[in-house]
């Protein structure tokens, strides 16, 4: 029966599948699968701008949207339906084309990296070989859009918006990709669903093996996770944005539907990127613990992304816009030297799997933790001690 | 096997990596450097401890000894191997020195608290700790070897650490050549015990060089085995009289005084001196072998020949009583204590020579906690007192620094042997028992008692100056600077809590230590003698006999009448000056003179050894200059008048046609020059063309 | 014309887009743009040669090669790039027929 | 597959076309990376997965990026007057399509080349297969790719930043 359950979805597909004949079959399959990814994250997009609503107004001790529908739930539909009957305007200086083909670079090549991502067992569109690369290499083509945008609007504000939105979004993703380096090196595939799989089994009785349970898996999701906050800009590093200083950055001349689709395009990967950090060092679809097992599996899955999504809520709501300066510093001084350190550590973890003598386990432990946190302490501790403020003098 | 055997590398390694980490580290992390080293040594004591207790269990059950050997390298057939090894001998050393080098690093946070070059200090420290731990562990000669270099480098490091004073430097050279000498001997005793037993490893499994096996086969059947294994044996004797400071290579160790006091202490009772002791007691079965034991028999049968004990234990009673006269005489507080040490030294090797491993070592750990006791005493009065350290200049010392008094006080009590409570005369009685019942000689017993004396009044002698009678410094001017903080004026003050507190626990345990070994329980003998038991001269059943008491008796006379004849010369009339000539001085001017002098060693040394190499040295020169230099100047003349052939040559014959050749060429390229016009897309329109051409001559070639 | 052919005639007409780019436009960065070109459709030649060349013990080098070639051709286009606008902070132009300091 | 083929082609070389004769510099390097997208999906034709994404990820996500960064640097965006080249524009275009023939002629007209079938068609390496090659087989080169990139970093580092004034030499006392 959680046999069933676990494959209700891939079941129900293969049943619709069967019914056609074989000629349409990989069509209408790559069909359906494309629908319920798009169905799917866009409820959860829609979802989430409620959620996000509700929960900064809950951490700036508001009350949020609660109008429409019970508990302002439908405010989402509102919002979608005043978007798309909003005038697009597209200013008369601006390069029509680029202007029109930027939100739509910023949201396909977000659909496209969904196609890696297993969201369950036996879930995921398309099992690339190379699965981690094609997201990564995806989501490089999101600074294109960003730059398409701020260029063909021809407005100061949105070029610089680019221009500083490339900057951060170049800058965090060489750490982003050498924090998902080290699982690559100790799993040993760039496939994310054989990535999930190097997360199978128990320790300890009953505890799950994902990455994040290492010493340099924990350090490697906090950096990913960073990471991942800069690239999808936002807050603390929404600088992009910036709202109090260029309005709204790349975005400031987009209205209607097209700003609908930057918009969806920034929760889209968020949550894209999210699933990824999930399948990297959370062990995917995989239960924490073995007696949970019975669990579906895409449930898991959508549990932590549920809880990244909230994580990345609360963060927004408690931390300040980092400055520029501030933002590269971060960037080219502590991440990039740290997730360099964390694929060190992977490396130490991989080849001290083959110890065995007394009291190895301990000794991995303490070596790995240690090649993490010497450098921690060297490169942290100018970053993370307490500002001093220089006024005029 | 107990896990702590294996885990054993870690007591030396952890302060090798505290040094290891602060010699990397910036010079104003103070802080964080003391606190490193202490907590690295901190934690090597917790090891100790632990091995001190693995080998506890196993006392009574016989030889507990564990050994984790392992290759170093190999080259051809030859594996050299090294390792540790965990006994009863090693552990009461490993737990003395971390014990005593902790108090002392924690005392060098208050000691040192002002000099610039703390974390150096401290750097220095801890690899001065991990190398004499290193030592103890060592299961192997050339282990022993390469930490006992370390603990030199330490040492010349330490001592040298004011480097800046001309003394400083010069001390720590002194240290460090005189050392050497006794070094190259024992590198000499382990190449040879090399070439005869063919492993420097202690114990092997039956297979190491202090266990029958290669005993016998190093000393083999005949007179030239027994030649090898006493030539060995003084070699590597003659290693332990450098570092240890036995006559005649004893002049190194006062001058160390000139290091900051914390490390006085170190090297007088943990580190440095000790080694030379350890490594005596550690390769004891070589020094004093079994001989009926060992196969093959020996051609003198009946009495067993004469081995290197003999030469142990007239070196260090001669040493014992050479050194305390000397000691009489002295006014530098730390100088008499340094002269203290090499006749303790000298009561350490004589037990070993007569009594075996357990009574030199016993004597060895009570005297690494009074000495090191009285050095931070020390230490403590020359902090106090503004950096003044001629005990002329002190006096009345009790009132204003009452814990150093009463400590220093213990540590003198301690030192001198005063009967019953305090640790030195239970293990100095103990020396002087098993001397007593010497085969060889009587004479060292007498030199011992003789000693006894002299250490009973120059320790009064010392205490009386320091801290009875009345304050002299105001009534003459210092004399020089010494050390980096120059002498303020101002009253004697008692030192910071982080300088008493390692002072109390160490006088306990000054003490207490005592009670491990006295003839009622011997406890400590048994603990160690469950291997070394058939060497020696410790008869457990005899040690509450009549003799016994005796001998008590006699030694509890000596001391009184040491510290009687001593109050009566200094105590009874107070020094009221510190020009004033001393007592002993003025009954005995000529006797005195050669003590004040130190018998005239340095001397000596300077007449003879040194200004042989001088003129050795200068001869080299002259030679160089006149014989060399002559050489080297006809062969510059030879090749200055071919150059200049050369040159002439070159110029008028080859270059003519040369200097042609280069117009033409100037001319050429030129044209060549104006086909680049510095505009790169014609290069590259040139290079399209070009690979054109030569494709379509391809095809056209038939190339296909 | 078989598959291997059908590749190489559009490296060959990309190689020769990008050489007539580079031969013809002003731009300095236009003309390395041209280079780039050159080189993605050298990159073709060895991935058709890799697929098609009839070498099947060698699995993998046609691969690695084009792997080094980005790499190579990553770090031309930023030095490159550096260089050109160090030119232009210098002579405030980037026309590349202006640039001749090194003629004969 | 032939259609597949068609498309890919054509879009690469059409965005090829646009890239090296737009005018507004900017727009060519959005054709530039049209062409690049086309060549990563020959690539993905080819059967070279792991090549294509490589191909997207450096071309598209950094050379891209890097040349429409200098033509913003240099102000060369959206010039529109210039001419199209300099003067002698038809002998640039004349080599290069002499170059292009003596290529074509030669493929097409080559019998040396192997035709489809003696392709013994071998599994494309894995992944992992590939990995293990630059880490054993080719693991020179890789380092030395590795100290080129470095190198060419630093140098981009260097050259990229601002000059100080030139300082005048101070007065003689």
């Amino acid at each position: 029966m959680a046999e069933t359950l676990d494959q209700a979805f891939v079941l129900l597909k293969q049943w619709l599948v069967d019914r056609f004949p074989a000629d349409l079959q990989p069509l209408l399959s790559a069909f359906l699968s494309a629908a319920a990814i798009v169905g799917v994250f866009a409820g959860l997009f829609a979802f989430t701008t409620w959620l996000e609503r509700k929960g900064l107004a809950r951490i700036q001790n508001r009350l949020g949207p609660n109008r429409v529908g019970p508990y302002g739930l439908f405010q989402p539909i509102a919002d979608g339906l005043k978007m798309l009957t909003k005038e697009d305007i597209v200013p008369r200086s601006a390069d029509q084309l680029v202007h029109f083909l930027a939100p739509i670079m910023k949201v396909v090549p977000v659909l496209l990296a969904y196609a890696v991502i297993p969201v369950g067992r036996n879930m995921v569109a398309t099992d690339l070989e190379a699965g981690l690369l094609f997201f990564l290499a995806v989501g490089s083509a999101t600074e294109l859009a960003v730059f398409m945008a701020g260029w063909g609007s021809h407005n100061k504000y949105s070029l610089l918006g680019a221009m500083r939105a490339i900057a951060q979004l170049i800058s965090y993703e060489i750490p982003l990709v050498f924090a998902a380096l080290g699982v690559v090196l100790v799993a040993g595939s760039l496939s994310l669903p054989a990535i999930v799989d190097s997360q199978a089994g128990y320790d300890w009785g009953g505890l799950a093996r994902w990455h994040v349970f290492t010493p340099w898996g924990l350090a490697g999701f906090g950096l990913f996770m960073i990471a991942a906050t800069a690239k999808t800009a936002r807050s603390p590093f929404d600088l992009p944005e910036g709202e109090s200083e260029i309005i709204a950055g790349h975005m400031v001349e987009y209205s209607g539907f097209k700003y609908a689709l930057f918009y969806l395009g920034e929760y889209l990967s968020l949550f894209a990127i999210s699933g990824v950090g999930i399948t990297l060092f959370l062990g995917g679809w995989r239960e924490p613990f073995s007696w949970l097992a019975w669990m579906p599996s895409y449930v898991w899955f959508g549990l932590k992304l549920l809880a990244c999504i909230v994580g990345f809520i609360w963060l927004r709501g408690t931390m300040p816009r980092l400055r520029a300066d501030q933002l590269m510093n971060f960037a080219w001084k502590f991440m990039f030297p740290m997730t360099l350190v964390t694929v060190v550590a992977a490396a130490a973890w991989h080849l001290s799997a083959g110890w065995n003598f007394t009291g190895a386990g301990l000794w991995r432990w303490a070596l790995d933790a240690a090649v993490i946190l010497i450098p921690y302490r060297l490169l942290g501790a100018r970053h993370l001690a307490p500002r001093t403020y220089r006024f005029a003098d | 096997m107990n896990w702590i055997v294996h885990q054993l590398w870690l007591i030396p390694a952890l302060p090798f990596l505290a040094a290891g980490v602060l010699a990397l580290t910036p010079r104003r992390q103070r802080a964080f450097a003391a606190r490193l080293a202490i907590s690295a040594l901190a934690v090597s004591l917790a090891l100790s401890c632990a091995a001190f207790v693995a080998t506890l269990g196993h006392a009574g059950t016989g030889t507990f000894r564990e050994r984790v050997n392992f290759t170093w390298f190999q080259f051809g057939d030859q594996a050299l191997r090294l390792g540790w090894v965990l006994d009863p001998l090693a552990a009461v050393m490993l737990v003395m020195v971390s014990f005593v080098g902790l108090l002392i690093f924690i005392y060098s946070v208050g000691y040192m608290a002002h000099d610039a070059n703390f974390t150096r200090f401290f750097c220095f420290l801890a690899l001065f700790a991990g190398a004499m731990l290193g030592l103890v562990i060592a299961n192997s000669l050339l282990l022993l070897f390469v930490c006992w270099e370390l603990v030199g480098l330490a040492s010349y490091l330490l001592i040298g650490f004011w480097f800046h004073k001309p003394e400083a430097a010069a001390a720590a050279k002194k240290a460090f050549i005189t050392t050497r000498i006794g070094d190259v001997a024992l590198f000499l005793g382990m190449l040879w015990l090399y070439s005869a037993g063919g492993t420097l490893l202690f114990y092997d499994a039956g297979e190491g060089c202090l266990e029958n096996a290669a005993l016998a086969r190093i000393a083999g059947p005949s007179l030239v085995g027994w030649g090898t294994l006493v030539g060995i044996s003084l070699l590597i004797f003659g290693g332990a009289i450098g570092k240890s400071g036995q006559l005649p290579l004893h002049v190194w160790l006062p001058d160390a005084m000139e290091g900051p006091t914390p490390v006085s202490a170190l090297i007088h009772a943990a580190t440095m001196v000790a080694a030379g002791v350890f490594l005596v007691a550690r390769v004891f079965p070589l020094m004093k072998p079994d001989w009926p034991s060992l196969a093959g028999g020996i051609p003198l049968a009946g009495t067993p020949p004469p081995d290197a004990t003999l030469a142990i234990t007239w070196v260090g009673a001669i040493t014992a009583v050479f050194a305390a006269l000397i000691a009489v005489a002295q006014t530098d507080i730390k100088r008499i204590l340094a002269y203290s040490t090499v006749s303790q030294l000298g009561y350490m090797f004589l037990g070993l020579g007569v009594g075996g491993v357990a009574v030199g070592m016993f004597h060895l750990l009570t005297h690494a906690c009074f000495k090191a006791l009285l050095f931070l005493g020390a230490g403590s009065v020359i902090h106090g007192c503004h950096d003044e350290q001629d005990i002329r200049r002190m006096g009345g010392l009790r009132r204003p620094m009452p814990v150093t008094f009463a400590t220093y006080a213990v540590g003198m009590m301690a030192l001198s042997g005063v009967p019953l409570l305090f640790s030195g005369f239970w293990s100095k009685d103990e020396i002087l028992h098993a001397a007593h019942g010497w085969a060889g000689s009587r004479i060292p017993f007498y030199l011992g008692l003789f000693g006894a004396l002299l250490t009973a009044f120059y320790m009064t002698r010392q205490m009386v100056y320091v801290f009875f009678g009345q304050r002299r410094a105001a009534s003459t001017p210092p004399a020089a600077a010494s050390g980096i903080r120059h002498p303020a004026s101002g009253e004697p003050h008692e030192s910071p809590l982080v300088m008493t507190v390692p002072l109390a626990i160490l006088a306990v345990s000054a003490i207490v230590l005592g009670f491990l070994g006295t003839p009622a329980w011997p406890w400590l003998q048994t603990y160690l003698g469950a291997d070394h038991g058939g060497s020696g001269g410790v008869e457990l059943a005899k040690l509450l006999t009549k003799e016994t008491l005796w001998l008590m008796a006699i030694s509890t006379a000596v001391v009184t009448a040491g510290i009687g004849l001593a109050w009566r010369w200094y105590g009874q009339r107070p020094i009221t000056d510190a020009g004033t000539p001393d007592p002993l001085q003025m009954s005995f001017p000529a006797a005195f003179r050669w003590l004040r002098q130190k018998f005239f060693v340095d001397e000596f040394y300077a007449a003879t050894v040194i200004r042989a190499h001088a003129a050795w040295a200068r001869f080299s020169d002259l030679l160089d200059a006149w014989l060399w230099g002559g050489l080297v100047l006809a062969v510059h003349f030879l090749t200055q008048g071919l150059s200049w052939a050369s040159r002439f040559f070159d110029e008028y014959v080859v270059n003519l046609g040369f200097d042609a050749a280069c117009r033409r060429l100037r001319r050429d390229g030129a044209f060549a020059a104006g086909l680049s016009d510095g505009k790169l897309q014609n290069y590259l329109r040139g290079i399209g063309t070009a690979f054109a051409c030569l494709l379509v001559l391809l095809l056209w070639g038939g190339c296909r | 014309m078989s598959p291997l052919e059908r590749y190489l005639i559009v490296a060959a007409l990309l190689f020769g887009i990008g050489l007539a780019g580079a031969l013809t436009r002003r731009n300095a960065i236009l003309v390395l743009a041209g280079i780039e070109l050159m080189l993605t459709a050298a990159n073709l030649n060895f991935i058709a040669f890799w697929r098609y060349g009839g070498h099947p013990a060698d699995s993998g080098t046609g691969i690695v090669f084009v792997l080094f070639s980005i790499a190579v051709a990553a770090a031309e286009t930023a030095v490159g790039l550096a260089l050109i606008v160090t030119i232009y902070r210098h002579r405030h132009s980037t026309k590349l027929d202006e640039f001749d300091e090194l003629k004969g | 597959m032939d259609a597949a083929f068609l498309i890919a082609a054509g879009l690469t070389l059409a965005a090829a076309v646009a890239a090296m004769s737009l005018r507004n510099l900017i727009h060519c390097a959005l054709c530039l990376v049209v062409t690049f997208f086309g060549v990563a999906a020959l690539f993905l034709l080819l059967g070279a997965e792991f090549v294509s994404f490589a191909q997207v990820m450096v071309y598209v996500g950094a050379i891209a990026i890097l040349i429409v960064f200098a033509t913003l640097l240099t102000r060369s965006a959206g010039v529109t007057g210039e001419p199209l080249a300099f003067q002698p524009w038809l002998v640039g275009l004349g080599i290069a399509g002499l170059v292009v023939g003596a290529i074509v002629t030669s493929v097409a007209g080559s019998g040396l080349l192997p035709t489809e079938s003696s392709r013994i068609v071998a599994a494309a390496p894995s992944t992992r297969e590939l990995g293990e090659q630059l880490m054993s087989t080719y693991v020179l080169p890789l380092e030395v790719v590795g100290l080129l990139l470095t190198a060419a970093l630093i140098g981009a580092a260097v050259l990229g930043l601002r000059e100080p004034k030139p300082s005048t030499p101070p007065p003689k006392p």
